[in-house]
């Protein structure tokens, strides 16, 4: 029966992470921006509410509990705090879903359990490149079979890079089908270079060269079964629509809220009708977005086929977080341009999901 | 209940059902009430009348209730949303009696459209020549005269009042001051059944679209009807006193706006899906697939406004549902459901435009309906609250401002 | 040296000009929409104006004074008046503009002197084609050589066919390029069938279906030499966003005048930022549209190329009326959907240049 | 003269002149003075003084006078618009003493500029942390006190105002009123130069974009100025006089924006231009071309967002053009100066956002320039009166209504 109201143990869920959102990333999304690094203790503190361990198998100590809406409303909750903050505590899925997805029995057994354990552990994943037209489903990035090995070369670009972690996983063309490979971070001819973007400074990320990057066959993730990367990237999509949304409702309830308070010719701006009906259009197409983002997180929970789904979503949420970000700068007027304010931090980050593809997963 | 897009069972039969009408008894002479602007659809009306409203499969209890209501009203509209406002339904009058009135004004009234008699109508007159959007400049009177009420004024844009003011068993509810120095407070609904002296039918809107449908302009002169038909209580709450006001006749009429602005919005919906669906089957007969993993560098401008089409629809569809699934939680949903009509309105005037724009020459012409689309979609930007008005009542809520400091 | 405002002498035609459509145009336009007929005598009373003459050489009797900006600026007027009117009155330069540009001398030496007499001709040029993906540039309607005669097939549509005339201008495919033929209306194997389209309906147009039609060699327009099919589409868009701009500025300022008048909530409606500030973005997108056209219109006049800038002014354009119209729609609340007002009418037009290509030229 | 799209000779080798200068002194130290903020681009600054500001080519009196000055500027903003923003020029104090000031005004201030001394620059002061839009509400106060006035109070978000206040032979021009009372009749410019005792340097904004221009946070405590540095008149006109005061004071240094808005929005353009110029090398450089007249059905997805690039930055720089040349026949140009200031804000932000996106993660790195221009872009739609003060002053305009009338 449709509906569209998140179950009481979501309910839980959600407050719990928005409370961790408000206390305790907002606080130092700023900080963190600015000086490009992530602050100490977050990582461990959000791994301790157990954000991704709960999606992993039973067998490799995870909770069984895989649900895509539920990853959904948690990104979403983590990005309103922060976009990089979010991505860096949830990357930990960019390497774990893809092997409970695809990984062989070896594969799952030796990665999964480090994601599961009492400490965070970062993940790493290599899809877009670099270049004009970067086309998520098709890598140009090359994957040669040579005896037992695979040689890799090509360039990827915005790879989270986080320490404490020793693996990434590189998507390339492998005779026109495209596959996952477990690399390591130390494979010889792998060249990672340390990013500056636009928005998301505080996340560590790292544009990467391989040049005959060497890997044994059994790094291919699944085997010789393989992986699919056109469900990766849906489940990518989903998940970047909600921090998406995330970051859009933060934008709306920042502009609002100054809009109640900032004056202008005697009354609160929020009074003007042009900056209330600019925010009550941010709220419509938030609620709207949501929804599309629900949707099609709902069809992967079912097994559907959701790549048209997670696709009007993520076109329309990219649009909607960019659109309130860009009216909360103006809301702000110049205090929007400032970096004292959170409006230009969410504009930057807003502009990102134009370039991003797979940065998080469901 | 966890967050879910399926479908009951109950619906989906519903929904084929109604999507089939469509297609049998309202595609068919669609162009034809658009052409004869003012003519009654016989055809259509005697059909539903007999056969239309009854048989409708699934079991009640296992439907997703109002959504259901919604998505029937999607496969109408997307039929024909002129021939679907000409329907003979209790229609907006209906709901303001079942939200307002007492259980024996709901008997009273109701119950001819259980029944067998010939074809009835219910409608709602608000607006004036001075009083679009603002209730508050309402200018009918109802004056009290022994047992009566006597109302004095005009209506226009009222949509369903040929059939609902001349068509026995039919009836308009009338919005009027009592006193006009009350303001808002001041304004009561009064259920003025088909034939009463004194309501005359002054005449019928030249429409852009929805021609099928009667606009009425309705006349009051010294229009006479039992006090008890009165929706709600004679009490008038001054201004100051609205806030905590537990009268249910003039809020429980607005309150029907709430239950109402769904089904609008998925009359818009249903406009807006049948000049998709037409763009999509043209596309596909010319070979041509949407590709949703298209190379950034490749997709074709056709693709992503298809696309682009395809989202805005279904954000406008999943608005609606969420406002009347909170209904079905008996939450309060005005917020949301003002949030769904403004997105809808909006989507669906912008949907058939482009529609219209995609298919060049032929998109223009009147051989295909395409263009009778765009001209019915853009009622839903107008009726019910224009754009503005919805927005205005979202960003009251989530301001959280009283209309005196947000007009 | 760049300047941006008509010359004396054009700022009197424009004058007159505006004069005629607010007094002699805008009065009969929505009796002509709704009645789909031309008012009586109308056209005579605008071929006394002499729109379209002194545009054609002294030579066949003209003013020998072409100019494209000119011609911009009096559509401009025309259509504020009504499009539909406008276009009938323009139609006489669908047939006799393009033999200025390319006719042989026996090609001008019979048609021009007829558009340059006391009397007014309408003229028909049949370029659209009603399929999907109709493309002005490449119709595939096409022309045989058949020893001495052409022999055309195909469809067209939005074909102009006013009484008084009995050719028409037809565009086809000869062997892979476009070349024109004057056609007599009355050839055989020529249909034509009257349109119903949802704007411009008092100007009577019709669908073409040419079955075999067989005219002689000398009917290819410019003879040998032929004509420049992507010149006179060129020319179609500087005219046809001139009328737009018209259109929208008619939209524009009915929606203005009616939100001074019209009161809501104690005040005029104008005085509402969300109606004042639709206003005002009307009026900025309509001056820039209007400046795009002239400098379309102006490059033609010096003999440049003049494409791209045609086509960026129709493009924007076509959206600016449209916005302009819908807008003015929204201004009027309920009246807006209502026949007896002017913005659905405008709407209806408005919409129209989406599939409007050559409906006037310059 | 007719209408003519044809640039003078004249201005054309200035247009040339200068883009060399931006592809030659400006480009190549763009990316370092957006990381370094803060800090003095000496090479520019040094080199524009002591050479760049000389050896105009053309000749003055054929060019094509005030659009001369936005070709220029769109120019060097087509080159960095932070550092346009930091050059040793008069700025927009400057044009408040050109506009408002006495012929021995100009001379006292304005000579340095032609001079061979250090670097100077002006600057103007507005805005204060409780005053944007809204000037009446200026709390900055000017005393009289024998032949000084006094000035009170904190001005933030002045662009310039680090160079104006603080190097030598510089000024800032700053707005205080001289009575409360009389609201925006009250308000009078001061001219204070730079060094002046009591005018404090308290901080530079960080800001998203144009990093290397100077927006500083100026204070002034008992900052005394002679009496003949006021603009224009001391006399203060009430509310009710205003529409009729020949006041020079308020009314000619509120001129100076219609003089300024053209150049903002040229230098609007310039920022998109240097967007949409690398999207169509880039373009170029894939083999891809723009097809004018592609078929409908085939036409791309980045074809269309291209030439709306092109069309939406062709359209703002002639409104620009326009609104100059109207000054450049002494027409009043207020209602065309904010037309173009909107459209080019408007336009350049979304002409910046787009390119991000067209060239995807490496339109988001800032290995290349364009994030910047997105960023520096934004500014346009802020300073100088944001988009909605732009949209009002047209509004007002356009209905003819007062600014009591519509807020």
């Amino acid at each position: 029966m449709l509906d569209f109201e998140p179950s009481e143990e979501q309910q839980l869920i959600v407050e719990t992470v928005r409370q961790f959102a408000e206390q305790e990333i907002r606080p130092l999304a700023r900080e963190a921006d600015e000086s490009g690094k992530l602050p100490d203790g977050l990582l461990a503190q959000a791994h301790e509410l157990g954000l991704v361990a709960p999606a992993l198998p039973e067998a490799q100590g995870g909770g069984g509990e895989r649900s895509a809406v539920t990853s959904a409303l948690i990104a979403e909750e983590l990005a309103w705090g922060d976009l990089s903050l979010a991505l860096a505590i949830l990357s930990p899925g960019l390497v774990a879903l893809p092997v409970v997805d695809y990984g062989t029995e070896a594969q799952q057994a030796e990665l999964l359990p480090r994601y599961a354990g009492g400490s965070f552990v970062p993940g790493s994943l290599a899809l877009q490149e670099p270049r004009f037209g970067a086309d998520p489903f098709r890598p140009r990035t090359s994957a040669h079979r040579d005896d037992r090995d695979y040689v890799l070369d090509g360039a990827k670009c915005l790879v989270p890079w986080q320490e404490g972690d020793d693996t990434v996983l590189v998507f390339a063309d492998e005779d026109g089908h495209p596959q996952g490979f477990l690399v390591p971070r130390e494979a010889k001819g792998l060249r990672a270079e340390r990013e500056q973007n636009m928005g998301i400074q505080a996340l560590p990320t790292v544009e990467l060269r391989l040049e005959g990057v060497r890997v044994p066959a059994e790094a291919r993730l699944g085997g010789n079964e393989g992986s699919d990367l056109g469900a990766l990237v849906t489940r990518g999509r989903v998940a970047l629509a909600a921090t998406a949304v995330g970051v859009a409702r933060a934008a709306f309830e920042v502009a609002r809220d100054y809009a109640k308070e900032r004056e202008a010719f005697g009354v609160k701006i929020a009074q003007k009708q042009a900056i209330a009906f600019k925010l009550a259009d941010m709220a419509i197409e938030i609620d709207a977005a949501r929804l599309l983002a629900w949707e099609a997180a709902w069809r992967l929970d079912q097994g559907l086929p959701a790549l048209r789904e997670a696709t009007l979503a993520y076109q329309q949420v990219r649009r909607v977080a960019l659109e309130a970000a860009d009216g909360a700068v103006q809301v702000f007027g110049g205090h929007g341009y400032i970096r004292d304010y959170l409006p230009e931090l969410h504009l930057r980050n807003a502009r990102g999901f134009a370039a991003f593809e797979a940065l998080a997963l469901v | 209940m966890p967050i879910s897009f399926e479908m009951s069972e109950t619906t989906r039969l519903a929904r084929d059902h109604f999507r089939a009408m469509a297609v049998e008894h309202l595609r068919p002479i669609s162009r034809k009430y658009d052409l004869q602007e003012h003519d009654l659809p016989t055809e259509w009306v005697d059909w539903y009348w007999k056969q239309g409203r009854k048989s409708i499969p699934g079991k009640a209890g296992e439907s997703d209730g109002f959504i259901q209501v919604c998505v029937q009203t999607e496969e109408l509209c997307w039929g024909d949303a002129g021939l679907y406002l000409r329907t003979p339904f209790a229609g907006l009058g209906g709901s303001a009696v079942g939200a307002a009135g007492t259980k024996e004004q709901k008997k009273r009234f109701l119950s001819v459209f259980q029944g067998d008699g010939p074809p009835a109508w219910g409608a709602m007159a608000i607006t004036e020549a001075n009083a679009g959007s603002d209730s508050a400049a309402i200018q009918t009177t109802a004056t009290r005269d022994g047992d009566d009420w006597v109302l004095n004024g005009t209506k226009i844009f009222c949509t369903g009042g040929e059939g609902a003011s001349q068509a026995e068993g039919g009836f308009v509810v009338v919005w009027a001051t009592i006193d006009k120095s009350a303001g808002r407070g001041g304004i009561k609904a009064f259920v003025v059944p088909a034939g009463t002296e004194g309501m005359t039918l002054v005449g019928l809107e030249n429409k852009l679209g929805i021609r099928a449908s009667d606009t009425a302009t309705l006349s009051f002169e010294n229009c006479r009807v039992p006090s008890d038909n009165l929706l709600g209580s004679a009490e008038v709450r001054k201004k100051d006193q609205a806030k905590s006001s537990g009268d249910k006749g003039f809020k429980g009429a607005m309150a029907t706006f709430d239950a109402s602005r769904p089904i609008v919005a998925a009359m818009a919906v249903g406009v807006g899906r049948a000049a998709l669906d037409y763009v999509l089957s043209e596309l596909e007969h010319h070979g041509i697939e949407l590709r949703y993993d298209a190379p950034p560098a490749e997709q074709t401008a056709l693709e992503r406004d298809a696309i682009d089409m395809e989202a805005e629809l279904q954000a406008a569809r999943l608005l609606t549902w969420r406002a009347a699934s909170m209904m079905n939680r008996g939450r309060p949903n005005s917020l949301e459901a003002s949030m769904a009509k403004a997105k809808a309105g909006l989507a669906v005037t912008r949907i058939t435009q482009k529609a219209v724009e995609l298919l060049g020459p032929r998109g223009y012409s009147k051989k295909l309906l395409v263009e009778k689309w765009l001209r019915d979609a853009k009622i839903n930007d107008i009726y019910e609250g224009t754009q503005q008005i919805n927005q205005l009542i979202v960003a009251r809520r989530i301001l959280d401002y009283p209309s005196s400091m947000l007009r």
